[in-house]
């Protein structure tokens, strides 16, 4: 009889896929997952799911789990396994070694995104107290920390202005290089729902994916702009706005500084971005581009949601800064409906920006250059810090490639496969004497490891992520970790092996700490998230049980500021030898690098990194779907399939990145953004030619 | 405004989602209950104690009004309207018991019996089990008229989706899974095809769910009422029909 | 030895000098000092000072060679920490 | 003896008409008339519903339309020898038209112009009145222009009878906008055809009326539904809202005011249940016909969601009347609650087919022997079937019912659309039955279960009392099935099967095998009350 | 029917694709329809008036121009009996089903008519010269029993007229 089991007990816990959030019921029988149904009290997902937080669960089980910790003397040797202390011991001794040898700074740390607050504050901890340095950065360097900059540098907070739910008040949603319905499907089902029940949608996208056009979905305005454009394109929708008077002039002059304002206005009121000029350049029709603007400005209630395709540019931080002045200009943030809202990658890309996995800013994003902070947590730590910056990831890289950086502890990340100029990766951990990684898996980068702890998955420890939406929820313990320690005990081992003496009987008491050292923080506690299901920081006196929309009142920087935001051409041109701009995403089944979901029954729908290409393209080079081809751009090449495609224009192919052999970023350029280093990953030119077997 | 999302509550099923409207009074079974304007009878109900049999309600779907079963008596208004799409009135009085409710629910729960694999209730957990309890009926007599009467139990089972399976043989035809496809979701992979008796739950142009434009995000197995729609990772020794009756 | 190669240094500042080129003058070069002061690290910034007092000036836009000209000052008189970083240049 | 001129000769374009040879007889008149340079235009008028004269062919002679029928093809030649034109005397001669009894007893209201008129000739319909009611109305507040369709008494001629005032009301107070009125021609009932009739004789009628309301409701667009099966009446439907906003009857501005309104026709695709308001709205926003629940009222919430006034093309086609006439002329005719008058339609095994209009309060019996010259076959009648497929079986006993709405529910039956289907003593009332059901099992949309797997299980149990191994059991089985499908269906489709299937076992046991009523005391607890 | 592809790992089905004719019917009746979701079954009745049948490929074509799914397209056809998915015979002959024409022999006729054209409602002959349809009610209800063939009605049906219909119906083209 096909009766189903049931499950013996249910636990509630957040979904570690993407910036979303979701929570789940994760439901078991004998001591194993038998399913996860979505929570109708999760706050970010209102009982819905998608394939992945939903199905995808098997991965934790995987016989390719690394059980247990390992060492090796050289990354020619075989592995060696070892008890947690030997490891912890091995680890700490070699980058002692390498700081005596090669200075403090020779070192550094680099936190996952995939693990809890409580873990990332403790690898920034790691490299603070234990390395003694500010080395440390986080996953968000090759993804959102344009965002981080650059809504700082105009709002003053780097992060959403709303919560999801916002977007069912929001008359206007203008959606920038992003794709809900494949990289955030939560809030994609959200945001259709919005245009269902009237909502218009306008995006900016070099490719007419789902969002532009699916069932009842249809993009009022889409503007297919040339990928590399983007900083173009929004100073032409703001010159629309300010020429045509479209502000709203009140709000600006409440709100903002007014004379940062009118320098910006002289700005992008320039003829140079008037949409006739810049229509040509970025390939778009100029009255699309001032139907855009038009349609924004009118709202009443206009939104903004972004991804990728603003932050990985040349200039991503400045795309950013575009979109948080245009916010400004128009009067659209301070209330519900409106707003400027990165869409995060990974479960807790917030999370990472916030506590404090930077070079440069504590938690809350507070500068290590700052006394003052410093001395909250030299009090807090007892012990002096560093008042000057540390190495980004990629400056790590560039140091190692130098010779002068020796050696790393990598948290749940694999640079191989997932950081820009992959031969560039691979020369620096080439280089390096000890690279320490992390991970539920062996890897791209455990190839080049030295040491392998064998981290555990969120299924397997308690602690708190941070979604995309400020907004903090609990992460249970559903089943063991396979090697008996939960990520934050790992890198409690290793602050004590490196001579810091720290204890903490449970993740709860890093929260607390952190509450104590980080304002937004403040009202922070297991016991609230634990009483009210999740809270949106900031989370003090002020707001007892969280904020859901920002800058209601003031800007956290006071007056909002507009910055200049000239445009200046990504050094990266297509020409006779690389006639196609590559630009990059991601798919609805796969996660990420694919680490985890190509692990489960997801590959059902994809098993392979696909390059989607124009019918015009393909025709010129005589390819038809399901050809393989190489992909040659000027810093590297690789193999892929193709489907002849009508959602990239001529001009543009698009690839994901999820599968470790299709070594996209052996194509992508090493251009990065001019503030924060984040990759260029959505724009390099490539050429395409079949491979004849 | 955020009621029919934020005010829904893990392991309760008010049939219909919560709304934000002016308070209503109206009594239930004479119970005194008050709720937002716009929230319907079976809502109301659900809050004043009450409980009346549902199927193809739940409250993260509008209200639809297809299974009858959570028919009740209004006073002052003639037939037996039901609950789930009958908006509440300031000073309503609700019976969700009598006679005729009593009998009128068992012929429908009868109906649905008639086309239902009978060796699959005893022991099944779902939602369609918690109503046949709630109304009292959970087989067919052996000489039952409606035994041996056209069904679907030799309907598709399609197994194609690697996490799910859908098993027309234990469809209802609600409409929740497609609803949920198109209200939650947003895909609209799913619809009802056919019609009458030949109504049936089908993926894109009656393919497998895998060929379909079904992105696998489980809204329609969360909605499934009956099962049809299930996790394989539920049935660990493989899925296999209870009886096939042919139809 | 430089922490990284100084070509990619002078790379990095000059991407910074291209987004500050707006600004007028003060704000301009202020505001690569800035961004200089609070984003780099110290070896790094050291390097490219290095690097361009050995002939190398001519490499940098002139407002990031007076933002570079501001950090030495500062080195060179070791004036104290002037307060928490200010966004706006 | 000089030829006459310019004589016009009147022959049905009618489907019915059309369906009985009136094509090959315009031809045929029009052939002959060449050969024999008469001067002579063929008209396609309507038809008069006196459908057992078809094709009747008018000539007009000073002013009085003298008929002939029904003519055959081949009759043309000698149909003119016998000075057709002249109206003289052949075989076929019926006289002045207007005088053929069966419609000079009638009251035509809806139907004055219907037969009369060529129903494409804009110029014709306004030389019989046409747009007298939409000119009055438009010098009337739409507030006012409601208060006369509710002093008319008028209600819904498509079965549910619903005053017409009171919906137009709700139309009317409704905040959003934009409204819509949406005629319903989906006339899915066997034994009607009123609506067809009106729309293939008298169209720009039923555009005056949509006109009518939407100035009386503030509506902007207007839908015809009309089932595929009539594809006449959508050609001339067609025609005619293009014909009418080039002379200001339609769009922008309508006859000098500032309603704009105009109309579009959408043609069904082969679903009984699109008849249903509801499932008719979701058809026109191109949707699988399923039913909605109600409320929210089609008036509030209709098509796409906007407040629309949905009427039967009947009660449309009344409206021109009430507004040139006033409604109190109107509620002058009939009895009781039910206002004004009633096109019946006569079918089935019956003499003398075809629509009659009368007040409301003739009897069934005046109906069928009076106009309708009893069967067709000349056997005794068994049985009338009054209200389309959902409508209750009447025996011979109960002729004398009144025909009003409340009359005929107290009798067990409804009226619905006014369509009495006629049957002789051969009929087999068990299979009446089971059509019945199986009916509703065709025609389900499939939402809600009574309808869904009730319709079908009804067959079975019906083919099971005939078999009669469990008859009792069956029976009762039936009788509780029937309880679910009346009172737990969604709409009327499953909430009315019950009425020919209660009725037939009831009047008819012993077609099931369950006795006689004359002779059996018992059957009415054999085959228990229904209500 | 058990469906089970689990194994079949693929990114995309293979979807036939309509003949380049036929597509660019379909595509001319969206635009003239102005890619309206809402005029959904008028674009399947005017495809069909075209092609004679909605083609199962054109589902997609549908689909995309009106912004719907192919769910809901396949949903919408299969609702409504009009609109048929394989081509019809040269003639349809609609045969009406509904109580008039029951009360005057319908029922009769109706197996006359199988017995002459050789088959079932709802089929087509094997000539492929008239495909027969059941219909509940052509209004002719006045003269039953009735037909419609093609466009064309036709009352107070008798055998021996009905089997002149069907004879010229095979004899034309």
């Amino acid at each position: 009889m096909p009766i189903p089991v049931k499950p013996e007990q249910s636990t509630i816990t957040t979904c570690a896929y993407c910036g979303v959030g979701c929570g789940f019921k994760a439901e078991t029988s004998g001591g194993q997952i038998v399913r996860m149904t979505p929570w109708k009290e999760g706050k970010a997902n209102h009982g819905h799911s998608c394939v992945k937080g939903r199905f995808a669960f098997d991965y934790y089980r995987h016989p390719d789990r690394v059980r247990a910790p390992m060492i090796r003397a050289s990354i020619d040797d075989p592995w060696r396994e070892v008890s947690w202390d030997e490891a912890f011991a091995y680890a700490a001794g070699e980058l002692r070694r390498i700081q005596e040898t090669h200075g403090s700074g020779s070192v550094g740390a680099v936190s996952s995104s995939r693990c809890t607050n409580e873990e990332i504050y403790l690898m920034q901890k790691f490299a603070r107290v234990g390395l003694r340095n500010n080395n440390i950065d986080n996953c968000s360097r090759i993804c959102h920390s344009p965002t981080q900059f650059g809504l700082s540098a105009t709002l003053g907070a780097g992060a959403a202005s709303q919560h999801f739910d916002s977007i069912l008040q929001s008359d206007v949603i203008l959606v920038v290089g992003a794709n809900p319905t494949e990289g955030h499907p939560v809030f994609g089902s959200m945001m259709k729902r919005s245009v269902r029940r009237g909502a218009k949608l306008l995006v900016v996208d070099p490719r007419r994916t789902e969002t532009v056009d699916s069932p009842h979905c249809q993009a009022s305005v889409h503007l297919a702009l040339r990928p590399g454009t983007n900083v173009l394109v929004l100073d032409s929708i703001a010159h629309v706005v300010v020429t045509e008077r479209l502000y709203d002039e009140a709000f600006v002059r409440a709100r903002c500084d007014w004379d940062d304002f009118e320098l910006w206005m002289s700005q992008v009121g320039d003829a140079r971005y008037s949409p006739d000029v810049v229509g040509p350049e970025a390939g778009l029709d100029p009255d699309d581009i001032r139907d855009l603007a038009r349609r924004y400005a009118a709202g009443p209630n206009s939104t903004i949601y972004y991804g990728l395709g603003v932050t990985e540019h040349s200039q991503g931080s400045t795309g950013v800064m575009c979109l948080g002045n245009l916010a400004m200009a128009c009067g659209m943030i301070g209330r519900e409906g409106v707003g400027v809202n990165p869409l995060r990658g990974q479960g807790n890309v917030q999370g990472g920006s916030c506590l404090g996995s930077w070079p440069h800013m504590f938690t809350g994003y507070r500068f290590v250059t700052d006394a003052a902070t410093r001395a909250v947590f030299e009090n807090e730590w007892k012990i002096e810090l560093d008042g000057e910056p540390g190495l980004r990831l990629p400056n790590m890289f560039d140091a190692a490639v130098a010779g002068s950086f020796k050696g790393i502890y990598i948290q749940g990340e694999d640079p191989v496969q997932s950081d820009p100029n992959r031969h560039h990766v691979e020369a620096a951990l080439r280089n390096m004497e000890c690279v320490i990684v992390q991970d539920l898996y062996e890897t791209e980068t455990t190839k080049f490891a030295h040491v392998l702890l064998p981290g555990s998955s969120s299924l397997e420890k308690n602690g708190t992520f941070t979604n995309a939406e400020r907004r903090v929820s609990m992460v249970r313990k559903i089943v063991e970790p396979v090697a008996g320690l939960e990520d934050w005990e790992i890198t409690v081992g290793m602050i004590n092996a490196m001579g810091y003496e720290l204890k903490y009987d449970h993740p709860s008491e890093v929260l607390d700490e952190i509450a104590r050292t980080s304002p937004a923080y403040s009202g922070m506690s297991f016991d609230l998230i634990e009483r009210v299901g999740s809270v949106q920081w900031p989370c003090n006196t002020a707001a007892p049980e969280g904020t859901e929309v920002l800058h209601t009142v003031t800007f956290p920087r006071g007056k909002g500021s507009f910055m200049l935001t000239e445009y200046v051409p990504t050094k990266e041109r297509v020409d006779d030898r690389f006639p196609l701009l590559l630009t990059t995403g991601r798919i609805l089944s796969q996660y990420n690098a694919g680490t985890q979901t190509r692990r489960t029954a997801n590959n059902a729908w994809y098993d392979e990194d696909v390059l989607d290409i124009s019918a015009d393209d393909a025709a010129q080079r005589g390819l038809h779907d399901g050809d393989r081809v190489r992909v040659v751009s000027r810093y590297g090449e690789t193999e892929l399939g193709i489907t002849v495609s009508g959602r990239v224009h001529p001009g543009v192919v698009y690839t994901t990145f999820h599968f470790a052999h299709t070594m996209v970023n052996a194509v992508t350029s090493d251009l990065n953004d001019w503030a924060t280093n984040c990759p260029e990953y959505k724009v390099t030119a490539v050429e395409v030619t079949k491979v004849t077997s | 405004m955020w009621s029919e999302l934020r005010a829904l509550r893990d392991g309760v099923d008010l049939g219909t989602p919560p709304r934000d409207g002016e308070p209503v009074t109206l009594s239930v079974d004479g119970v005194p209950v008050t709720v937002a304007a716009g929230s319907s009878v079976l809502l109301a109900a659900g809050i004043a104690g009450c409980t009346v049999p549902k199927l193809c309600a739940t409250d993260t779907l509008e209200p639809f009004g297809s299974c009858r079963v959570c028919l009740v008596e209004i006073e002052g208004r003639r037939g037996y309207p039901a609950s789930c799409t009958t908006p509440v009135d300031d000073g309503m009085q609700v019976r969700t018991n009598s006679e005729m409710l009593t009998k009128l629910r068992r012929g429908v729960i009868e109906l649905y019996l008639s086309d239902f694999p009978e060796g699959d209730i005893d022991g099944g957990w779902s939602q369609l089990n918690d109503t046949l309890d709630q109304v009292g009926v959970h087989r067919l007599a052996d000489d039952h008229p409606y035994r041996s009467g056209a069904n679907h139990q030799s309907g598709v089972l399609d197994l194609s989706n690697p996490y799910f399976l859908f098993d027309q043989a234990k469809c209802i035809v609600c409409s929740r899974c497609v609803r949920a496809c198109e209200e939650i979701q947003g895909t609209f992979a799913l619809t009802i095809g056919g019609r009458g008796f030949g109504s049936t739950v089908v993926a894109g142009q009656d393919e497998s769910f895998l060929d379909s434009d079904c992105v696998s995000c489980g809204a329609c197995v969360q909605a499934c009422p009956s099962d049809a729609l299930i996790e394989k990772s539920l049935f660990p020794g493989g899925y296999e029909r209870a009886d096939s009756r042919q139809a | 030895m430089t922490v990284i190669d100084p070509a990619r240094l002078v790379e990095m500042a000059n991407q910074i000098g291209d987004f500050f080129a707006p600004y007028p003058e003060q704000r301009r070069v202020e505001g690569v000092r800035n961004h200089l002061r609070n984003y780099w690290d110290p070896r790094m910034r050291s390097d490219l000072l290095a690097y361009v007092a050995d002939g190398h000036e001519a490499e940098l836009l002139p407002h990031v060679l007076a933002a570079t000209q501001l950090l030495q000052t500062e080195a060179d008189g070791r004036s104290a920490y002037a307060g928490p970083p200010r966004f706006e240049s | 003896m000089s030829a006459p001129s310019n004589m016009r000769v009147f022959v049905p374009c009618d489907a019915l008409s059309i369906a009985l040879g009136a094509d090959e007889v315009a031809d045929r008149l029009v052939a002959e008339a060449a050969s024999r340079s008469l001067d002579v235009t063929v008209v396609r008028n309507g038809s008069h519903g006196l459908f057992w004269l078809e094709p009747m062919v008018e000539v007009e002679v000073d002013g009085v339309r003298h008929a002939y029928g029904p003519i055959d093809a081949d009759d043309v030649p000698e149909l003119l020898d016998a000075g057709l034109l002249e109206a003289g005397p052949h075989r076929t001669s019926l006289g002045p038209t207007h005088s053929i009894p069966e419609l000079e007893r009638q009251t035509r209201l809806t139907f004055a112009r219907v037969g009369v008129i060529d129903p494409r000739s804009l110029d014709d319909y306004l030389a019989h009145g046409g747009f007298d009611g939409l000119r009055r109305a438009l010098t009337m507040a739409p507030g006012d222009v409601v208060g006369e369709i509710e002093t008319s008494g008028l209600r819904g001629r498509g079965g549910a009878a619903f005053p017409t005032g009171i919906k137009w009301r709700t139309v009317l107070g409704a905040p959003a906008t934009p409204k819509y009125v949406v005629a319903n021609a989906d006339e899915g009932d066997s034994g009607t055809f009123a609506d067809r009739m009106v729309m293939e004789g008298d169209p720009f009628c039923l555009i005056e009326a949509m006109a009518i309301a939407a100035h009386a409701v503030g509506a902007s667009h207007g839908v015809i539904y009309c089932r595929s099966e009539y594809p006449h009446a959508i050609a001339t439907l067609e025609y005619c809202i293009d014909v009418a906003p080039q002379h200001g009857w339609l769009g922008s501005g309508i006859a000098g005011s500032g309603l704009d309104f105009d109309i579009e026709v959408r043609v069904g695709a082969g679903a009984y249940i699109c008849g249903e308001e509801t499932s008719m709205l979701e058809s026109i926003e191109g949707k699988r016909g399923m039913v909605r629940p109600k409320p929210p009222l089609p008036a509030l919430e209709g098509l796409y969601g906007k407040p629309t006034v949905v009427n039967n093309i009947i009660t449309l086609a009344s409206v021109p009347w009430i507004l040139a006439n006033g409604g109190a002329a109107y509620s002058a005719h009939g009895v009781g609650r039910s206002s004004g008058t009633l096109p019946v339609q006569l079918a089935g095994n019956i003499r003398r087919g075809g629509l009659v209009e009368v007040p409301f309060g003739i009897t069934v019996r005046e109906l069928i022997e009076g106009y309708g010259g009893g069967t067709a076959s000349g056997r005794p009648a068994r049985a009338v079937q009054i209200g389309g497929p959902l409508g209750a079986y009447f025996h011979d006993g109960q002729l004398d019912t009144v025909l009003d709405y409340e009359a005929i529910a107290a009798a067990g039956g409804l009226l619905g659309h006014g369509g009495v289907v006629v049957f002789d003593d051969t009929i087999d009332m068990a299979a009446q039955a089971r059509f019945a059901m199986e009916f509703c099992a065709a025609e389900s949309c499939g939402k809600c279960t009574p309808c869904r797997i009730g319709s079908t299980r009804g067959v079975e149990l019906i083919d099971k009392i005939v078999i009669g191994e469990r008859r009792s059991a069956d029976v009762a089985q039936l009788e509780e099935l029937c309880d679910v499908l009346e009172h737990g269906s969604l709409c009327a489709l499953g909430g009315l099967t019950p009425y020919p299937v209660r009725s037939a076992m009831q009047h008819f046991p012993e077609d099931f095998g369950l006795g006689d009523r004359n002779s059996d005391q018992n059957f009415e607890q054999k085959v228990g009350e229904s209500n | 029917m058990i469906r089970d592809r689990t194994l079949s790992k693929r990114r995309q089905p293979e979807r036939p694709s309509l003949p380049a004719d036929q597509a660019s019917i379909v595509s001319a009746v969206l635009a003239a329809n102005q890619l309206d979701p809402t005029r959904l079954l008028v674009v399947l009745q005017q495809v069909q008036h075209e092609l004679g049948f909605v083609p199962n490929d054109a589902v997609g074509q549908i689909a995309v121009g009106l912004g719907l799914s192919r769910a809901e397209v396949h949903g919408v056809i299969s609702f409504y009996h009009d609109i048929r998915t394989e081509p019809a015979g040269r003639h349809v002959l609609k045969v009406c089903q509904a109580e008039s024409c029951q009360a005057t022999g319908g029922r009769a006729l109706t197996q006359h008519i199988q017995d002459v054209v050789g088959c079932e409602l709802g089929d087509t002959s094997a000539d492929g010269a008239i495909t027969l349809e059941a219909v509940y009610c052509l209004g002719l209800c006045a003269a039953s029993p009735a037909v419609m063939i093609d466009e064309r009605p036709i009352a107070r049906v008798t055998v021996a007229r009905i089997d002149r219909v069907v004879e010229s119906a095979r004899s034309a083209s």
